[in-house]
C-alpha cells in the first residue's frame, strides 16, 4: 500500500466504510433489476460528490478540493471492491480532466463547479462501435459559420443515458478536435444498450448537430494530445477501480478456502490451492505496485505516464480477469450460479477491460512507446 | 463391413436423409451447450425429425431393436454420422439418457429394467436428468445425505439435489441416495425416480450466463417401488462411477474439433498491410489457442484409434478433460475479446444474436472446468491412477 | 501411441533395446568429454545404419527399406529419449529427402546408396548465421561455364566437421537453387564451432568453391520449394525426437517425485507438485498426438503437411524446454549440478529448438498458413 | 539529514569517487551472478578499489567504526549508492559475509564475536561461505545431521554440507550443526568453522552452467573453539531463520531494475517495415517480460519504501522473492531466443564474449528458484504466513 498522508488516510477510510454501509454488490443488483437506463443511482452519486469525491481533480476556485489523483485512487479502489457502478471516473476523472487540461476561463467556469458538485454528470462519448478507435476518429466535425456541425455515432458511450454533457472527438479536415455536447443538442439521438453489467450504456447518433463556437473544447489538430493525456488519467484511475476488484475476489475466494469443506477437509488445506493462491497474491502485488506507481506519477506530473497508465492498465485487465475466473472456479458450482457474487466479478473483469482500451491495446502501446 | 456393403448402407443412408431431414435445421443444431430441451421442444421441425429418428431406430444406432435401437454396428453408425455431417444433419438424440444413463443400464440394469427404460432413451420420449450432487457434496460426491429407507414394499426418500442439469423439463431423475448410513461409498444405491410423485419439487438455478439450466431437486417423503434400484442395492458407487465415465467421455468429445476464429478476427479487427490480423497481441493468444485446439482433436483422435486397435496407452480422459475445459475457456475468451464492445451486450436491440449468445456462451463455458469433475478432481485422478503418485497420507 | 504394424513395433522395440544398451546419457558425456570435432560416435552409426535405420527412407532399389516416416519417427523418439547425438535427422531424413525429391538417376544412384548403408554422411548447410534463413539466403551461386561458383559462409552446420557431402541452398538471380557440394571441395573452409551440446557443429565459408553441372540438385527458382518440403520432413522428425527427451525427462522426474523424501514424506505426495506433473503428462499427450498425425500425414502424402509440421515442431519445441526446465527445478540442487542429466536436456531443448525452425518461427508459419 | 548537508555530503561522495574510483571498472561489476571472489581476485584494479573502499569505511557504511563501518546513516549510505551509480561504480563489498553473516552477528552474536568477526567482513579480508544444506536434507533445513559434539573445550565436528557456495575460495564458513539429537529445530546450533582447520576438505561441484560456484565441504574430526557457536548452544535455529531473511531480502533486491531488450532484438533480428522487431512472436514475450520486470521492481521500490514509512503491509517477500526468480528466469530464456544460434555457444571461437556469457548466464539462472528457498517453499510460506492458509493436518 501506498505511503500515505493524513488526508489521504481520511478519505481511504471514510470510502471504505461508506461503500460497505451503502455500497455493497447488492447496490450493483438493485440497478440491474430496476433496468433502468441510468446505469447508477443517483442518489448514491450524491452522497459521494457530498463527500467531496467528485471534487478531487477540481481545483479549490471551482469547488474542488484538488487532492490529485492518488487521493481519487484509494477511493476509486474502495469503490470498485463492491463493484458500485458510478460515473465517477468517466465525470470526475475524464470530463474534468479534458476541461482542465484544454478548457479556456469560460468553459472551466461553466462546467467545473457543476461537475465537483456532482449535479452535472459529463462524459467522454469515445469508442466508435467495436472498439477503443485509437486515433482512427470517424465521427466527423464540419465547420458552419463560426460554429461546427457533428455526424456519426458513438458506441458504447458509458452512462450515456443520463450524462448532460458529452466531450466528443471529432474529425475535421484539420486533425482531431474535442466538441462539448449537450445532452439534450438538437439532432442527438440516444439508446440505452443492455449490457452484461448496467453502466447505462447509450448508442449515441448525431445528426448534423449544431453547436456554437464555444462548445470546441480543444481545436483541430490539437485534440487527441489533450485527449491522450486524459485517457491515462481515465486509465489509471480505472485500473486502481480494477484492483479494487481483483483485492475483493480474492478476499473473498481466500474466505471461502477457509471454510468450505470437502473430502472431510478445509479445501484451503489443499497444497494445489495454496500455491494457485499465493500465485495469484503475487500478481495482486504487482498490480498494486503499478496502479500506485502511476497514480503518484500523474500528480508528480513524471513524464513516463503513458507508459506507466499502459502498465497499469494491462497489468490490472490481465489480474482481475484471472482473479475473477479463479473467483468462479473455486467456489465450484455456486460460483456459476447468478445468487453468488462471482459472475458479477467476471463481469466487471470484460466491462473494465474494454472501457479506455483493453489489455492487449496497452500491451501493444506499452510496446511503442518503448521501443519494442 | 466389406467395402461394397459400406458403399450400398452410405448411399441408402444418403437417401434417407435427404427425404426426411428438415431443411430448416442443417447446420443449426439447437442442442449447443443449453441441452435441456427446453429449446428444443419449442421447434417443430426439430420435434419432427427427433420423431423421424427415433421410427428409424437411429436414435440409438447400435441398440438391440427391442431397446429401441436399430441394431446396427459401430461402423454402420459412423457413416451415418458421417453422411449427417455432409449435410448439416445431426442426431437430435443427445440427450442425458442417451449419453449418460443409456450405456450405463445396458452394463447394469436387469433385462426387465433395460426393457421398461431404454426405449424411452433411445426414442428420445422420455427426458432424464441427473441426482447427484448435494448442497455441501460438490466434487466429494460420497459425502452424499439424501435417505433412501426401506419401507417394505417401497423406498421412502428424503434429501435435497442440487446442479440437476434440466430437472424442470425432466421426467424421470436418475438419483443416488444413501440406503446406509454407516458406511460412505459402501451405503449407497442408483435409484430412479419418476420426477411427477408426489414430494418431487424442481427449482430452477439461474446460472451467470442468465441460463436456467439447472435446479434444486427437493424430495420430501417421495415414495419410489422398489424395483428402481439399479445394479443392486448398496452397490450404486460402481454403477455411478460408471456413469460418470460416459459423461466425461461424452463432455470431452462435444469439444473436439472447432472451427477457425480467424475470420471472425479479420471481420472485427481488420487486417494489417502485411494481411495479418490487425491486433498483433490478441493475434498470437489466437495462434496458440488454434494449435492446441487442433492437437486437442487430434489427441482425441488418436484416443479413438487406440481404444478400437485395443493397443497401447491412450491418453487419460481425466487430462483430455481438463485439456478440453481449458481449450475451449480460452477460445470462449478469445471470441469476447474479438467481439470487443459487441462482446459485452447482455439482450435487446443494439446487438447481432450472434453476439448476444457469445457472450452468454463464453459466461457459460467457465463451468466447462468444474462440472462433470472439475479440473482439480480431474488432476488428482491423473496423479493417482495415471501417474500413480502416492496419496497424502 | 500410434496404431503399429508388427514390422513398426519391431523397429521401435529393436531401437528401445539398443538405446538403452548402447546409447545411454553416458555416450553423450562422452563424446562432450573427447571434445572430438565429428558431434557423434561412428561405431554408433555404423551400428544404426546395420540395423536399417539410415535406409528406412530410402527406396529397396537404393538398398533401404522404404519404411516411410513413421517407422522412423518411432526409431528417433527412442534415440531422443537418452540424447544420442546423431546425424540421423540430417542425413537419413532431410539429406535423403531432398534427393528422393529433386535428384535426378546419377544423383539418386551415386548418393542414395551411401546413404542408406551409412557410409556417407550428408547434410544440409542452410542456417546462416543467427537464425533460420526463411527465405533468406543470402550465399550465392553464379554461373561459371556449365557449372557454378559458390561463395558465402553458412553456420551453424550440425555433423559439418564429419559429413562428406553438403546440400547447400544458394542465391542465383533466378531464385534459390540446391548444390551438392563434396566436404572437400576446393575453397571450402569448415571451422568446428563449441556448443552447450556436443553435434558437430561447424562454420562452412565457401570461398568461390566452383562446382559442376553435376552439383545442381534443384535448378534455380525450384529450391526453395523443394527446401520447404525437405524441412518439413526434417521438423517432423525432429519434433518426434523431441517427444522422446520430453518422455524421458517426464518419467525420471516422475520417478524423482515418487523417491525423494523432504519433510518425511515422499515429495510425490505434495499436491501441488501432483497437479503440475498431471499438467506435464496432458502437455506430453498434445505433444505426441501433434507428431504422430504429422508422421502419419508424411506416409498418406496428405495436403496439410506444412500445417502439420509446425504444429509438430512448435508444440515440440515448447514442450520439451518446459519439462526439462520443471525437470531442474523438481530436482531441486542436485538438478543443477553438472553431474546429474537434467541439464544435458535442458541443453537439448534449446539446441533442437533452434534447429529447423524454432517455435517461434512455427508458430507464425502455422499462422500464415492458417490465415491468421 | 538536511537538504543543504545532503548537499554538501553529496559533493564530498562525488569528489571522493572520482578521485578513488579505477575507470577501468566503471559499469563492469565483476561479481554479477559468480560472486565466489574467484573473478575478483584476478583484478588488481578490483582489489584496489576494495582496499580503498574498505579504508573509507564504506564496505559497511553504516556499521560502527569499531567494527570497520563508516558510522553513518541509511541516508548516507542512499547518497553514496546513488552517487556511484551515476558513475557506474559499485560497492565492491557485495559478499556473502556482507550481505548475509554480518546482519546477523549485529543482532545475535555478543560483543566479543562482533568485535572479531565483523572488521573482516566490513573490509571484504574475509570471505565466508553458508554451510547449511546437507545431502539429502534439500528444501527440508531442519533434518541436517552434521554433528557437534562437546569435547570439554572444544567442539568435534563431523559431517558433509552441501552447496555451499564459494567454499573453495572462503576462509570461514557458517554453518548449521546438530548439538542435540534427540529434537530437530532445538537441537541445531549456529557455528563458525575456519576453514583452514584440519579435516575440512571442499570438493567444488560443477553446474549445468559450467561453473564451480558451490561445492561439498566434508568436515571429519574437525576441532572449532567453543566459542564460535553464535546466539547460544540450540539456539541456532532462530539464528539461520533470521540470516534466511537477510539472504532473501539480498536475492530479490539483486534483481529489481533490468535495462530493456528490445535493442538486443533489434540488432540481432531486425526491424519490420514498421519499426517493430520483426519476429512477432518472440516480440509479445519480450513486452510481457518487460512490463512484468517493471511492475516487479516497482513492487520492490514500493515495498522500500513501506518499510521506511512503517506503514501499511508490504508485499510478503516469499512472494516476491518468486516473482523476481520468474522473471528473471523468463529473461534468460529470451535472452538467448534473442540470440538465435549465437546463443547455443559454449567456449572458443565463433562467439562473441558476451553471447557465451549470455548462454551461461541462462543456465545458471534456473538456480534462482531453488536457492534461498525454493519456488515451492516460498509458496508454501505465503500460503501459510501471508495468507493464513491453515496446514493439511
Amino acid at each position: 500500500m501506498a505511503v500515505l498522508n493524513e488526508e489521504q488516510r481520511m478519505l481511504r477510510d471514510g470510502a471504505e466504510a461508506w461503500a460497505l454501509d451503502r455500497a455493497p454488490v447488492t447496490a450493483l443488483r438493485r440497478l440491474r433489476e430496476l433496468d433502468g437506463q441510468t446505469g447508477f443511482d443517483p442518489d448514491l452519486y450524491a452522497e459521494m460528490a457530498e463527500m467531496g469525491w467528485t471534487g478531487i481533480l477540481v481545483p479549490e476556485e471551482f469547488g474542488g478540493s484538488d487532492f490529485g489523483h492518488l487521493s481519487l485512487g484509494l477511493i476509486v479502489e474502495r469503490l470498485g471492491r463492491t463493484l458500485l457502478p458510478s460515473p465517477l471516473i468517466d465525470s470526475a476523472v475524464a470530463a474534468v480532466g479534458a476541461l482542465r487540461l484544454a478548457g479556456n476561463a469560460a468553459q472551466q467556469e461553466r462546467f467545473l463547479p457543476a461537475l465537483a458538485s456532482g449535479e452535472l454528470v459529463a462524459v467522454l462519448a469515445l469508442d466508435e462501435d467495436r472498439r477503443h478507435p485509437q486515433r482512427q476518429v470517424a465521427l466527423a466535425a464540419e465547420r458552419d459559420g463560426d460554429g461546427w456541425r457533428l455526424s456519426g455515432v458513438k458506441r458504447p458511450v458509458p452512462f450515456g443515458m443520463a450524462a448532460g454533457l458529452f466531450i466528443v472527438p471529432a474529425r475535421t479536415t484539420d486533425g482531431v478536435a474535442l466538441f462539448l455536447v449537450d445532452g439534450d443538442a438538437a439532432g442527438l439521438d440516444r439508446r440505452a444498450l443492455r449490457e452484461v453489467l448496467p453502466r447505462g450504456a447509450a448508442i449515441l447518433s448525431f445528426d448534423n448537430v449544431a453547436v456554437g463556437p464555444d462548445a470546441l473544447l480543444s481545436p483541430p489538430g490539437e485534440g487527441q494530445g489533450v485527449l491522450d493525456r486524459v485517457l491515462d488519467r481515465a486509465c489509471i484511475c480505472q485500473a486502481a477501480e480494477m484492483l479494487g476488484a481483483a483485492v475483493q475476489a480474492f478476499e473473498t475466494t481466500l474466505d471461502y478456502l477457509k471454510t468450505r469443506k470437502q473430502f472431510g477437509r478445509i479445501i484451503g488445506q489443499f497444497q494445489a490451492l495454496q500455491h494457485r493462491a499465493a500465485n495469484l497474491y503475487a500478481e495482486l502485488e504487482l498490480t498494486r505496485s503499478a496502479v500506485e506507481a502511476a497514480l503518484a506519477a500523474l500528480d508528480e506530473d513524471g513524464d513516463d505516464i503513458p507508459v506507466l497508465a499502459s502498465l497499469a492498465k494491462a497489468l490490472a485487465g490481465d489480474t482481475l480477469r484471472r482473479m475473477a475466473t479463479e473467483m468462479i472456479q473455486l467456489h465450484g458450482g455456486i460460483g456459476m450460479t447468478d445468487e453468488h457474487d462471482a459472475g458479477f466479478y467476471l463481469k466487471r473483469a470484460r466491462v473494465a477491460d474494454m472501457s479506455f482500451g483493453n489489455a492487449a491495446f496497452h500491451r501493444e502501446r506499452y510496446a511503442r512507446l518503448c521501443g519494442y | 463391413m466389406a467395402d461394397d456393403v459400406e458403399q450400398g448402407f452410405r448411399a441408402e443412408v444418403a437417401e434417407w436423409l435427404k427425404a426426411n431431414f428438415p431443411a430448416s435445421l442443417a447446420y443449426k443444431n439447437p442442442q449447443p451447450y443449453h441441452n435441456d430441451g427446453a429449446l428444443a421442444d419449442a421447434d417443430a421441425d426439430f420435434q419432427l425429425w427427433l420423431r423421424r429418428i427415433a421410427d428409424k431406430g437411429w436414435g440409438a444406432v447400435t441398440w438391440a431393436p427391442e431397446y429401441g435401437g436399430a441394431g446396427l454396428t459401430r461402423a454402420h453408425e459412423a457413416v451415418i454420422n458421417q453422411e449427417m455431417a455432409r449435410i448439416g444433419a445431426f442426431n437430435p438424440n443427445r440427450s442425458y439418457g442417451m449419453m449418460m444413463l443409456g450405456p450405463t443400464l445396458l452394463e447394469y440394469a436387469d433385462d426387465e429394467q433395460k426393457l421398461r427404460f431404454l426405449p424411452g432413451i433411445a426414442k428420445g420420449t422420455v427426458r432424464w436428468c441427473q441426482g447427484f450432487s448435494e448442497p455441501g457434496a460438490g466434487s466429494d460426491l460420497a459425502s452424499l445425505q439424501t435417505k433412501c429407507i426401506d419401507q417394505g414394499d417401497h423406498w421412502l426418500v428424503n434429501g435435497q439435489k442440487i446442479w440437476t442439469s434440466g430437472a424442470n423439463h425432466a421426467h424421470w431423475c436418475f438419483c443416488l441416495v444413501r440406503t446406509d448410513t454407516s458406511r460412505k461409498q459402501a451405503g449407497i444405491s442408483f435409484l430412479l425416480i419418476d420426477m411427477s410423485s408426489p414430494g418431487v419439487e424442481a427449482r430452477p438455478i439461474t446460472l451467470i450466463s442468465g441460463t436456467t439450466h439447472f435446479a434444486e431437486v427437493f424430495l420430501t417423503d417421495v415414495q419410489v417401488p422398489k424395483e428402481n434400484i439399479v445394479g443392486g442395492v448398496n452397490q450404486g458407487w460402481a454403477v455411478a462411477k460408471r456413469l460418470l465415465q460416459f459423461e466425461r467421455d461424452s463432455l470431452a468429445g462435444n469439444r473436439a474439433e472447432a472451427p477457425s476464429l480467424a475470420p471472425l478476427a479479420k471481420r472485427y479487427i481488420g487486417e494489417d498491410a502485411d494481411g495479418r490480423i490487425a491486433d498483433p497481441d490478441l493475434r498470437r493468444r489466437l495462434i496458440l489457442n488454434s494449435m492446441r485446439s487442433r492437437a486437442y482433436s487430434q489427441t482425441f483422435q488418436r484416443a479413438a484409434r487406440e481404444a478400437k486397435a485395443g493397443t497401447g496407452t491412450s491418453p487419460a480422459l481425466s487430462a483430455v478433460k481438463n485439456l478440453g475445459s481449458d481449450v475451449s475457456q480460452e477460445r470462449g475468451e478469445l471470441i469476447v475479446e474479438i467481439l470487443g464492445n459487441r462482446g459485452l451486450g447482455w439482450e435487446g436491440g443494439g446487438f447481432e444474436p450472434d453476439e448476444l449468445e457469445a457472450t452468454r456462451a463464453w459466461l457459460h463455458s467457465k463451468a466447462y472446468s468444474i462440472y462433470g469433475g472439475s479440473f482439480e478432481i480431474q488432476n488428482n485422478i491423473t496423479a493417482k491412477r495415471v501417474l500413480n503418485l502416492p496419496d497424502y497420507q
